[in-house]
């Protein structure tokens, strides 16, 4: 948030030399009363331990009043401090009183001089910090940083308690709910495929898939796997010329019958398609 | 070998031992200097010397081979410079107008947050109304917010005092934004010591008129509490550990 | 100036032209020189050289300045180089080595990778699916690369069953780690049930191996083959699929 300065010609200092630089005063306050004093100190031209605390005092009040007259707004602390100057003013007039529960008027002037020069101290050492190179302004870094790779190397750790642990609750866990899931049965290819072969050459005839196979299956859940691998074992061994299947309609049964003997090179292409010869062990 | 010397040696060597000493410092770099260079010129931050000794051969002197290397580069396009400590390469402050063309240009800050800026870095650790006091002014919130947001201060502890007031200061940014080896290096410190800048809040016979940025706090400041890093009140704040 | 031009005048040339010289070199560096340094080490990226010459004094020879350059800085830790046509400094590539740091990390070994540990350290030598079997779930790869990774497991041979899978058991790294004299001394079921880590509710016949991690393969197991160490199997995983 940046104060938003009000500029105004101080038009009160009509004693002052036309060339004198012009007042700026922000009435939002965010220089302050102290900052218009150094302003109108700093006009005297004089070193501030020497300055006339009375003179400034008046010209602060004049300059409040000229604002007041042209209706500025002024901060409460403007108004603060001109109260507090015009009791010092009057304290200055006056014969000096020996009040020893308080401050004397010198060393209240005094103690406002001292603020002055210590605000002014500070002002020429905040223009001395930005009267310096800064960075990104007047000096650059490296524009093209070769950023340094970091290699990380894992060092594993594990205590022997870990490890142990880990070895009984896992033993132990396995060995209470070990289920052996029995290997589910499946007839391969390669079974169903010798069958058929055992089937066909035995019989030369049409027979049923499904009634020579009732006899493979000692137990009924086997039932799917060997109707599935048996079917397409079978086609497989139509596709090679090797039996022949039909069926009556869709769901009927399957009729499977060893192929009327081939012709010789019917023959060598079923051997070299590595079906094994028919009959062999029938 | 300091530019000095070597321009002393140069005039009172016979010719050859001034031949034999060009070609050593052309030819035969020492390696503890090209080390060095590789690693301050491919950092952007500033290196401490703990970490840059960590890369040089056992017993390399350290000092003296930065020393050289700041002599080295003193009159270069980039110097050698000590910041917060570290060291890091920066472009020459006189190059300036060669490459703040190609920079955008960065928010100005008001003047009361300038002088509030000053007042932090001179004073620290330092109270807002305390900084109100030295401004004559009892608005100060908003400045040390935007210096806030700059990184440039950190809220660093809590005033032993009635009301517990936060203490500002400085950070490492700071050092780093102005080119500053130390806060004791800020410009001008000896003319405010001069003007009573540190008499004031300071108690009879108590004598630490310098200001710190020291992250261990001082007598008369508490550790900030958990709930002001919570309530954002200290969002940029370094570690206390940091340095 | 070239350097080998630098050495040949050194050689032939009173010893006042050489001092003059040397002061000329080190005290009034060419602005030029020092214009380019200062934009080529700030510049965010290499730039080519109408763009260095924008910013040069009117009439400069910038092929001269950069070969000047290019030479100042051959010999150290930091060069001037031509990439694309456009130049920029870059590390010493033998100092590369500096950009680079390594550090190790501690790192927990994951639940599951202790379990396969565990049962590699007991049931050694042991192939993948029989852990799987042991621990009751499907062990991930992820596990054993991750012990492979350790060192404290290695492969040592193959089953001779179907599939020919690659045995496991501990080394001396696994050894030397948990602090044990050799692997036998592995606690037993009566030492691990009586630290409490079996709570007594086994199954009769439950048993704990002997182990052992004799390098000499038993007879069930076949030597490893070149091709798996060539391949990258022994550290990776069991070869499923590899044969």
């Amino acid at each position: 948030m940046t104060p938003e300065e009000t500029a105004f010609e101080a038009e009160f200092a009509t004693d002052r030399a036309t060339d004198e630089p012009a007042l700026v005063v922000d009435v939002e306050g965010f220089e302050g009363p102290l900052n218009l004093l150094l302003m109108l100190a700093r006009q005297q031209k004089v070193d501030l331990a020497k300055i006339s605390i009375l003179a400034l005092a008046d010209q602060y009040l004049t300059f409040i009043e000229e604002a007041r007259r042209l209706r500025l707004e002024l901060a409460a602390d403007y108004l603060v401090m001109a109260a507090w100057l015009a009791y010092l003013k009057s304290r200055l007039l006056l014969p000096e009183q020996a009040t020893p529960e308080g401050m004397t008027a010198e060393d209240m002037a005094n103690a406002l001089a001292l603020r002055l020069k210590r605000l002014e101290a500070i002002r020429e050492a905040a223009q001395k910090l930005f009267e310096r190179p800064q960075l990104d302004r007047d000096v650059f870094v490296r524009g093209q940083p070769e950023p340094i790779a970091h290699i990380k190397h894992p060092q594993w750790t594990a205590t022997l308690y870990d490890l142990l642990t880990a070895y009984a609750s896992q033993r132990q866990k396995t060995a209470l709910s070990h289920v052996r899931m029995q290997k589910r049965a499946v007839w391969s290819l390669g079974e169903a495929r010798e069958a058929l072969e055992r089937l066909v050459g035995a019989a030369s005839d049409w027979t049923r898939i499904d009634e020579y196979l009732i006899a493979y299956i000692v137990e009924p859940s086997q039932r799917a796997t060997v109707l599935a691998s048996s079917f397409a074992s079978a086609l497989e061994m139509v596709r090679e010329g090797v039996a022949e299947i039909h069926q009556q309609q869709p769901f009927a049964p399957l009729f499977m019958r060893k192929r009327a003997t081939p012709q010789n090179g019917n023959g060598v292409a079923a051997e070299a398609g590595g079906a094994g010869p028919t009959g062999t062990t029938g | 070998m300091s530019l000095a010397k070597r321009k002393i040696m140069s005039r009172h060597e016979p010719e050859e031992a001034v031949e034999a000493r060009a070609e050593a410092v052309v030819e035969v770099r020492p390696e503890e200097l090209r080390i060095l260079e590789a690693m301050l010129f491919a950092s952007s931050e500033p290196i401490n010397e703990k970490d840059l000794a960590a890369r040089l051969p056992e017993g390399t002197n350290l000092a003296g081979a930065l020393e050289r290397l700041r002599e080295d580069y003193a009159n270069r396009g980039v110097n050698l410079v000590r910041i917060d400590g570290k060291w890091t390469f920066r472009t020459a402050t006189d190059l300036s107008w060669l490459l703040s063309k190609e920079t955008t240009e960065k928010r100005k800050l008001s003047r009361a947050a300038i002088e509030t800026l000053a007042i932090i870095a001179y004073h620290q650790p330092v109270t807002r109304s305390e900084i109100e006091e030295l401004r004559g002014v009892s608005t100060s919130a908003g400045s040390v917010d935007v210096l806030l947001e700059t990184g440039w201060i950190r809220p660093r502890g809590r005033r032993k005092s009635p009301g517990r007031p936060v203490t500002y200061g400085t950070t490492a940014d700071f050092l780093s934004h102005f080119g500053l080896d130390q806060v004791g290096d800020l410009p001008g410190l000896e003319e405010l010591k001069g003007s009573g800048m540190f008499d004031g809040r300071l108690p009879p016979g108590f004598s630490v008129p310098m200001p710190s940025d020291d992250a261990a706090l001082r007598d008369d400041e508490d550790p900030l509490e958990p709930s002001d890093l919570d309530l954002g009140l200290a969002p940029r704040a370094e570690p206390a550990s940091g340095d």
